[in-house]
């Protein structure tokens, strides 16, 4: 029984911090997401071994994943591992493309086989296969050269959507993994709610020692400091249950999915509820473009929508308990 | 106790319904520019019809109307959809504090040009590091001859690239009390020494401006009501504003809330129902304090609590109806939409803009309670 | 225009307040409510015209209401009112007998006429008319010679509960009034609930102000002082509502039937969150029993469950819009 | 990371896993006496195997067992839903001080008797008007002699009827600053002096009492860890006892959860399964804060910020739990039942008790996340 990352992990995740703050420090993020700069990473990340870091384990990618959230790194990593959790041969960059227009419900696409339509298609520019997925739970690898990829407008300017249009060519995947892979997914997703969640926290505590107003640090007064302890109350909470889903999906697999849909439900507000305090916290200036703020709270809002949301996935735990 | 309009209002509702079927411009034009000369043809078509100041006493121009009647006018503008006004803080803010604290001359130069729109107004208070604390403010002004000079920074100054005017707070006497230092001063901002700067704000729009004002002058007949005064001036409008305030935004969400009813039309997911329930029922709790805000000010009385009240409701339930336009749209909320995107983000502001929530609770604890400062 | 009671309300208002505060001090309360001492004020409360005040007009009968419930009366006016406005020629003592047992819809009884058991009947005992609904829609006046009256244990002290059996007898009542009547019904509970939540917001800022912790009077910590301005808010919001929504179903029949299902589960939130609040303000002495607040407490707990619950008000005013 | 037990652990859980089988006397009997009996044979029992004081040094006659051994207990009694304790603050908080600040002559005296239960124990801390603000208690001490005589008022002193020694904090030196003034004392109860009534609750349970102290005598023998020391020693106390209650409280969560579950099950109701599921979310968001604890403890440091949360968090989530099992009663809510009406209410009390919620956040603030203090 113990609670800490193992040494091999918190070595990852020491990587991961250092090298997201050489290549990703937030002017950086700012230039790829904002200004249109070209995000040319792919092959360094391909070198540290993070895209296949899915066949290692589930604690260290959501170590990771925890440090591509705090850092916003417009790297398309996240949607490559959901890819390659639901098609572990997966040859190349994938991604997964999920919802129909008009659905709702994560797990049950109307698409009749993969011709059609999907939204919210993260990172569809350069990659090389799509994970679609049908109704009846059937899953697909279409190749890009059957995909016609129409950018969309998306809420997190660090990470683009299309909407993507497949022409029904594609080979169906097979195999009884489809079930912890959508788990996996989850923790991966929560986990990156935990990194914004973790660093907006500490923003906010630190802006709160800063700033004075009526002579006294604004973080000496409980309407904000009390704002502060449920932001930290609710990261460390979301950290737990994130790296509890992670170990269960690896070690324990009758807790496995419960813990994940846990993890996605409660990371997700934690990060929403964080990002929309901190924005409390920091006044006028949290709500100028300039402050990095919004773009934490909108990778916040949009990750919470990703892969289900806190909604659909409690409603999870509940048929498991009721 | 009547909720029901007298014969002589429900004529004036009728009369004003009428006219803006007939004066409706329809849709706002995109752009800056555009939007700006839009939004001041609305208001020059308006105050042509004498209403633009409509609690203004007539011999300012305005129609000398009570306050029930500038509430219908603003439910009326709401259920029509009708455009903004483009000088809406000089018709709200700017005219009010020069009737009620300036000069004879003060009334004659600067009353009309706010009500036809010729010069537009804004807003100079805040700055970057007095937000809450507005009395500690910084912008200096030291008289020159017959002349203060002007140095100093300001922030959040709604329309500042139209505005011919700025009602400026800045700091007099260093030496007082920081209450007492201030003086409440009308800027000319067409003179070098007063630069203009976008802010952008998380929606990407560019909404505010910054303010940096570097050695501007301001004649001394331009200060309004008395030097080292400026704090209970500004103060006065600013709890005109809030009372006001109150009406407006209520307005504002019952078309906001009719729009995501029509969205929502036959939804039968019950948890979206309730919370869409929950805001239609606080958006009668705001309307109904409004209310009870026009009460106080027909019986003359000093604003009531109605007006803190009614702009904290009002944050807690805007965020709560877009948040709710947002989260309808289920994993389509991860993309930009027409409408609720905007708002969403929009309405994060609502608690912080024209006093914190954190703020207004104090001053319902301290002023309304009665409980100790802290 | 004019959102204030007029000089006959108010002389009503004052009188009420007056009477309650004479025939019902809190220890009065007590020793009713606790000890099972007799409550004999009805002969009085008949002369005072309380009784027919539904005939009056609802704004009046709210002004009263309210007053009941700042007082906690132990007096069985507020279900006699009930069932007076669901048959007006009731002659003595009536109430409504509404809960099917295992029902939860306060708007669709499965009882086939007035013959079987209906829970959480208040001021059974000694009523001489018990208003029983049934299936589709029917009610029916059952003299009290055709009930069967068992006490229950009410969570409120102060209003005794019972279950009651019926045995057939009865006459089926008629009319197009039992819609509005249901929803002044449901007004008159709500204007109770904005009297305990201004009686326990009152009682939480003056306990504010003199309690000291730390050498400063608890009331100048924000997190007192906010929840007291939130008490506050809630009440007078609630106040509002009920206040319109008893006006509308005298003057504005289009929206009174949506403001009264607005004023109940409006009210009967804001009394249990004000109440809930105020035991946190209060710390360990509003958590004994020697302490007024707990009566308070379980009388908000309780209207709020009487009469429709907040969820289910709430799925009216939806429908409405919806 | 590794969330399984050890071999050893394993094994530990399954001995008393089965012992527990074996000796649960069964649901506990109705009436003060017989419950308090009950709870003394169960801790009888629990002692003769040598369990009573799990993690106390075998030198004292615990079985010196790690925290996770300790942790692993809890969980099994809330499983099989073993009675309490009858000497719960004497075993969780009486005994460890003694420990860690008592004489030799103190361990050799107080120890046994504990964990045999024939001397109940219970606190002495709170006062009416010393809640929070713990530091500022009245009840005072004066040397007299080889003893001090005590006279002041305590509450919330639960067990008090049953106890034969009260872990009192009082003043000895009503010059120093608040915190330097006071000592730890052990006092008997059996005397002149010490009376006893019972505090009915809201529940209408007097599970709490007062106690009034009028003259009472305590040998300087019984002081413990130093005259003026007494925060010191109650502090650490303290904070042993929330890191470890968070444990047992998450323990308990678990039970109440799964007859909850027993309850809902099969409802169709959208809301009722949320709050449920945010409950079952949250009740092992409190779990892993209380392995975290485990983990810091391991490790030999001082008690992390999980003690704290934990606390905190359990006050909420058990106030939402309980809330949620009146709610789903529906109309039958405004009835008292056998198990919510009950819990409810206590639960009420369970953001005061302790530590309130309000004081947790201000230690978070402070002493966690370094933000000055009010």
């Amino acid at each position: 029984m113990n609670f800490e990352l193992t040494e091999d992990q918190r070595e990852i995740k020491r990587t991961a911090r250092d090298w997201l703050a050489a290549r990703y420090p937030i002017a950086r993020v700012r230039e790829i997401a904002l200004d249109g700069a070209a995000d040319d990473t792919w092959d360094e990340v391909v070198e540290l071994g993070w895209p296949e870091i899915t066949d290692f384990g589930m604690v260290e990618l959501a170590v990771v994943a925890e440090e591509l959230g705090a850092s916003l790194a417009p790297t398309p990593l996240a949607s490559h591992w959901a890819a390659r959790l639901l098609h572990p041969e997966l040859e190349g960059r994938g991604t997964v493309a999920m919802w129909d227009e008009g659905g709702t419900d994560p797990a049950a696409s109307t698409m009749d086989g993969p011709a059609g339509t999907k939204i919210a298609v993260p990172a569809a520019e350069g990659a090389d296969v799509f994970i679609v997925t049908a109704s009846g739970g059937r899953h697909f690898a279409v190749p890009s050269s059957a995909a016609t990829v129409e950018p969309a407008r998306a809420l997190d300017p660090t990470r683009p959507l299309s909407t993507v249009t497949f022409d029904g060519a594609g080979e169906e995947l097979s195999g009884d993994h489809f079930g912890r892979a959508w788990h996996a997914i989850a923790v991966a997703a929560a986990a990156e709610s935990v990194g914004v969640a973790a660093r907006v926290t500490a923003m906010s505590v630190q802006y709160a020692k800063e700033r004075k107003q009526f002579d006294r640090p604004i973080g000496s007064y409980q309407a904000v400091s009390h704002a502060c302890a449920q932001m930290f109350l609710e990261t460390e909470g979301a950290r737990n249950v994130v790296l509890w889903a992670a170990w269960a999906l690896d070690h324990d697999p009758d807790a496995a999915f419960m813990a994940a849909n846990s993890a996605k439900a409660y990371a997700s507000d934690a990060a929403v509820n964080v990002c929309r305090s901190a924005l409390q916290v920091h006044g006028g200036i949290g709500f100028t473009w300039e402050h990095d703020l919004h773009l934490f709270l909108k990778r916040a809002e949009a990750n919470a929508r990703a892969f289900g949301d806190s909604t659909w996935h409690r409603e999870q735990v509940a048929a498991a308990h009721l | 106790m009547d909720l029901t309009l007298s014969p002589a209002e429900e004529e004036f509702r009728d009369t004003l319904r009428a006219w803006i079927a007939d004066h409706h411009p329809g849709r706002e034009p995109d752009g800056d520019e555009a939007s700006f000369t839009f939004r001041r043809d609305w208001q020059r078509a308006l105050n042509e019809r004498g209403w633009a100041g409509l609690t203004w006493p007539t011999e300012y121009g305005g129609a000398g109307a009570t306050q029930i009647e500038q509430a219908i006018l603003f439910e009326e503008f709401a259920r029509a959809r009708a455009p903004q006004l483009a000088n809406v803080l000089g018709l709200t803010m700017g005219g009010p504090t020069v009737i009620a604290h300036g000069t004879d001359e003060q009334k004659e130069r600067f009353l009309a040009p706010i009500l036809s729109a010729d010069e537009i107004w804004c807003q100079g208070f805040s700055e970057p590091e007095s937000g809450s604390d507005l009395a500690s403010l910084k912008t200096k002004a030291v008289l020159d001859g017959d002349a203060y000079v002007v140095t100093g920074q300001k922030v959040w100054t709604t329309y500042a690239h139209h505005s011919k005017w700025c009602m400026l707070l800045a700091r007099t006497n260093p030496d007082a009390p920081k209450h007492r230092g201030l003086t409440y001063f009308l800027l000319d901002m067409e003179q070098d020494g007063v630069e203009v700067r976008p802010l952008v704000q998380i929606t990407g729009e560019a909404e505010f401006n910054e303010l940096f004002i570097d050695g501007a002058r301001i004649p001394v007949e331009n200060v309004v009501g008395g030097v080292d005064n400026g704090w209970r001036v500004a103060i006065t409008t600013l709890m005109h504003e809030r009372a006001g305030l109150a009406f407006a935004l209520q307005a504002r969400v019952q078309v906001a809330l009719s729009e995501l009813a029509d969205e929502l039309k036959g939804t039968k997911d019950p948890l979206i129902r309730q919370r869409f329930a929950q805001v239609a029922i606080e958006a009668q709790v705001l309307r109904l304090l409004a209310y009870r805000g026009l009460t106080s000010a027909a019986k003359g009385g000093e604003p009531g609590p109605e007006g803190s009240l009614g702009k904290w409701l009002w944050a807690d339930l805007n965020q709560a109806l877009t948040t709710l336009g947002l989260d309808a749209r289920g994993p389509a909320g991860q993309l930009v939409d027409d409408v609720w995107t905007y708002r969403f983000l929009r309405a994060r502001a609502n608690s912080i803009e024209g006093g914190t929530t954190e703020i207004l609770k104090n001053i319902v604890a301290e002023r309304v309670l009665g409980l100790p400062r802290a």
